[in-house]
């Protein structure tokens, strides 16, 4: 007979720690015309929500760290202060 | 150049604080390391980060275990998936409390047995998780919670600590090198026997900057010096590519200094110490990379 | 139950002793327990052991304070250690001798060398003779338990045969 | 029956480890378990036990050890004593919250200062607020038997609660007694371990438990712990079945027509009986109860009407004896004599607890040897 104890054992889902995006006070706006697509803001994204391949950032889970905004060698992310 | 999968192995998105350093060097360690692959976490910044139960954000299985506690639960780990002749990789991420304080008697040990696993320290130089006290990593001058006024004693050497035991490979990296790091895990999993890698992870709240400034700040300590990238695999001792070029003619330590809120009350006598410092140690770094080419 | 209360040094022994007796006790289909008391003494302090023989399991676990008889290892541990303490009238005193001894009247008294019987049949260890064998024939002539069993519970315990002659070297030397 | 063979407790316990075939053996020497681990370090370099034996650097890393080896579903032993046992602290609730069988040797003795390294009860029971099944055992055969049905009961699907199996330092520890070393045969059937970690279904554990449930892990484990008495009946109703050999959570002397009852763990309660018999001789009804298994605590101790003189081993300091305070708390109605006796390997004798029997005095408590104008 198996019976699975009840304790904290966790299964992985996405948004498990909350929609981050919430947590922003300026958003990554990014002029696509200026981008080259070098990728270099997707590489230093610690919570990886740019799309290596189209560059798209999720600002459902951006929390505006604006660390792409600060690599970025053709300066063309600029960090705007989110409306609410 | 090294391909770099793509995928990631996190899921959107850890609590971590905005333009963590320890978060991005984490996505280079599991890209490196894969699927087959258990994290074991003691208490720090990432025990907390990982989702709220039931749920999740690794896609890989964390086990998470109490503070001193880190090295030996990788210990028993490896030894017992060995033993059933499973090849897991057993990857310890802690932080630098957990390994150059409270947890550097189960480190010793474990490497000194000659376990079959890789620790990895992401060090912040100082206790982030519960809001920056100082730790025997936090550097000379330093302020945190706990040394109101600077930290009056200088790092602990822990790299020096853990190359005593000896080990099959050891390196140091920083998360500002994302591919230095994905490189030198890769390395580290193809070789049996306890590994170790030392990453410098910049931490805004912590070291008073702004969260866009991590991989700045990060590639600052490199170029000044103040932290150097390297590997050894057994006895070959190669200092990494950024930092062979900063050797070259190293950033003054100063600013690197005065980019932190951290070091504010860091006066002049205190600055040359740490400038001295870090001759010091390049000094030695120079010695022991050109002795290791010798005798290649 | 009878009970035996073992004085010896540090190193040379006992406590082997102690089990070889409970073990050829139990070879005979008794019951037995061997128990040494341990301190933080160190070789060459004196010590105690205490075996306990009897017909149902032994269920006692303190040190003994009345015994039956008394086994002395060594006679120099006479000089700090009063071994009659509690020795039951008309109990047994065994004692590794080769010199004339005198006890008091009340008590049984049994003796061999087993010190020279160790030397003559080589069993010597890092410079110290080996009497926790020869100690088994003794005693098995004492009627403790029986020759084959005492010459059991040697051999399981050591593989060198100088071990078992010399303990039937003391069993013809015991007078009873 | 078995040829019988002399051995210390110590032996017996490692000689049941090699039997149940532990995959994973972290530990570390102390006085006086030190012959545990070494006999088993013996077996895995001999090849006759098939495990890897962790040579750790301290007892707080043999319990992690144990549990990082333990959550890969394979089977794990430690031993440890005293100050051993409380600097795994931490980790003894660790491995009992995270709901893993490992199954430990634990040689009872006093605390420092100063040193001492003789029998006592303290260092377990200071231990009982931990989650760990405690069994106290009182001859080396039962230390044998004991070792064998621990992993059975932990790893019982309906238990996953790590066991500890305590004996008396020295007293039983270095004692040499014949016993049966039985083959379990399949007595302990392979573990099955349900959460065991598996990197094809990657789960999380122990990460960030929310105040509105972490309360239900902890009563799952008081569930579990419950039905570990009905556990532990069944396993030693089948000991007995197929070895002959029968135990019971608390073991009865003559208590049916007690009108005095000695209450006792370990060697103590073994060698009460003698006291018992003893008493009876001189026209007092006695008997005794020796608690075998404190954890689970024993519910159905038949004691009602009867005085009860409760040795007690250990001490709460600004309380009371343990036991004695604990079976007060559980049967209210209890009438109790309190005696603290035998700590640091203090000399107590059958006459010794007879005497506490004659000269008892219900509802105090009496330290042995302490002048009673002191007390």
């Amino acid at each position: 007979m198996s019976r699975m104890p009840k304790m904290t054992i966790s299964v992985p889902h996405e948004a498990a720690a909350g929609l981050t995006g919430t947590w922003r006070t300026f958003r990554p706006v990014v002029d696509r015309e200026t981008c080259n697509h070098c990728g270099i803001c997707a590489m230093f994204c610690p919570d990886a929500v740019i799309d290596p391949d189209t560059l798209e950032i999720d600002l459902v889970y951006c929390k505006g760290c604006g660390i792409c905004s600060n690599e970025c060698p053709k300066k063309c992310i600029k960090m705007v202060r989110e409306e609410h | 150049m090294t391909e770099i999968p793509k995928e990631e192995m996190l899921l959107k998105c850890p609590s971590t604080c905005a333009g963590c350093g320890s978060l991005l060097a984490l996505r280079y360690i599991l890209k490196a390391a894969g699927k087959d692959t258990i994290l074991v976490i003691p208490a720090c910044c990432n025990s907390v980060i990982q989702g709220v139960y039931p749920y999740m954000l690794h896609t890989v299985p964390v086990y998470n275990i109490a503070f001193a506690a880190a090295a030996a639960c990788a210990s028993g780990m490896s030894e017992a998936l060995r033993a059933k002749g499973e090849k897991t990789n057993v990857i310890v991420y802690a932080g630098d409390g957990g390994t150059a304080d409270i947890g550097i008697q189960a480190l010793s040990g474990a490497l000194e047995r000659g376990e079959d696993f890789l620790y990895i320290c992401y060090d912040n130089e100082a206790y982030g998780n519960t809001g920056m006290q100082r730790s025997g990593a936090t550097p000379l001058g330093a302020i945190t919670t706990t040394t109101p006024n600077g930290k009056t004693v200088n790092k602990k050497d822990l790299d020096r600590i853990v190359e005593a035991h000896n080990l099959p490979y050891q390196a140091t990296a920083c998360s500002s090198y994302p591919a230095d790091i994905y490189n030198k895990v890769k390395k580290a999993l193809s070789i049996p026997g306890p590994k170790f890698i030392h990453i410098l992870a910049p931490c805004p709240p912590g070291w008073r900057i702004p969260s866009e400034k991590t991989v700045e700040i990060g590639k600052m300590a490199v170029k000044s010096g103040i932290w150097v990238l390297w590997e050894k695999e057994y006895d070959k001792f190669t200092v990494s590519a950024p930092s062979r070029a900063a050797m070259k003619r190293p950033a003054p330590v100063g600013d690197y200094l005065k980019a932190q809120g951290r070091f504010r009350k860091v006066d002049e006598k205190t600055a040359a110490v740490i400038q001295a410092n870090v001759d010091k140690n390049l000094k030695r770094i120079a010695l022991e990379a050109a002795q290791s080419e010798e005798t290649e | 139950m009878y009970e035996i209360r073992i004085h010896s040094r540090g190193g040379q022994g006992g406590v082997t002793a102690a089990r070889m007796m409970a073990s050829a006790a139990v070879k005979d289909g008794k019951f037995a327990t061997a128990c040494p008391f341990y301190g933080a003494e160190r070789r060459g302090a004196p010590i105690v052991s205490f075996v306990r023989i009897d017909d149902a399991p032994v269920r006692i676990y303190s040190q003994i304070n009345k015994p039956d008889m008394i086994v002395i290892l060594d006679p120099t541990v006479m000089d700090t250690v009063n071994v009659l303490d509690g020795l039951k009238e008309g109990g047994s005193i065994f004692i590794n001798t080769h010199e004339e001894v005198s006890f008091p009247k009340e008590f049984n008294v049994y003796k061999a060398d087993l010190t020279g019987i160790a030397l003559r049949e080589n069993l010597v260890v890092a410079g110290s003779p080996i009497l926790n064998t020869p100690v088994i024939g003794a005693l098995a002539k004492l009627g403790l338990f029986s020759r084959e069993s005492g010459v059991k519970a040697i051999t399981e315990t050591f593989a060198d045969p100088r071990n078992t002659s010399a303990a039937r070297a003391a069993y013809e030397e015991v007078i009873v | 029956m078995n040829e019988l063979v002399m051995s210390t407790g110590n032996k017996a316990v490692a000689a049941a480890v090699k039997m149940a075939k532990p995959l994973v053996v972290p530990a570390y020497p102390i006085t006086p378990q030190t012959e545990i681990i070494e006999s088993i370090a013996d077996y895995v370099e001999a090849g006759e036990l098939k495990a890897r034996y962790i040579p750790v650097e301290s007892e707080h890393s043999a319990m992690t050890a144990a549990i990082g080896a333990s959550i890969t579903g394979v089977r794990v032993f430690t031993a440890t004593s005293s100050h051993g046992l409380l600097y795994m602290h931490e980790m003894l609730h660790w491995a009992a919250g995270a709901r893993l069988p490992i199954v430990m040797g634990q040689v009872n003795r006093t605390l420092a200062p100063g040193w001492n390294i003789w029998a006592e009860h303290s260092d377990a029971l200071s231990q009982r607020d931990t989650g760990w099944l405690q069994v106290y055992v009182s001859t080396v055969q039962e230390a044998y038997d004991a070792t064998l049905m621990a992993f059975r009961i932990a790893e019982d699907n309906r238990v996953l609660l790590p066991v500890m199996i305590n004996m008396d330092g020295f007293l039983l520890s270095h004692i040499m007694q014949p016993f049966e070393m039985t083959e379990p045969g399949d007595f302990i059937p392979p573990l099955d371990l349900p959460h065991k970690i598996d990197v094809n279904d990657p789960k999380g554990y122990g990460a960030m438990s929310p105040a509105n449930v972490h309360y239900q892990f902890r009563f799952d484990m008081e569930k579990c712990m419950r039905e570990s008495r009905t556990v532990i009946k069944e396993t030693e109703a089948e000991f007995a079945k197929r070895f002959g050999r029968s135990y019971a959570p608390v073991e009865e002397y003559f208590c049916d027509d007690a009108d005095v009852i000695i209450i006792a763990m370990g060697t103590l309660g073994k060698e009460a009986e003698v006291a018992a018999d003893l008493l009876r001789k001189e026209g007092i009804k006695a008997g005794v109860m020796r608690i075998r298994w404190f954890r689970p605590f024993p519910l159905d101790m038949n004691i009602k009407g009867k005085d009860l003189v409760v040795i007690d081993r250990d001490y709460s300091f600004g309380f009371g004896g343990v036991i004695a305070g604990e079976i007060q708390a559980r049967y209210p109605d209890a009438k109790i004599a309190s005696v603290i006796a035998g700590l640091g390997g203090q000399e107590v004798t059958y006459e010794d607890m007879a005497e506490f029997v004659r000269s008892r005095k219900m509802e105090t408590e009496f330290w042995f040897g302490i002048p009673q104008e002191e007390q």
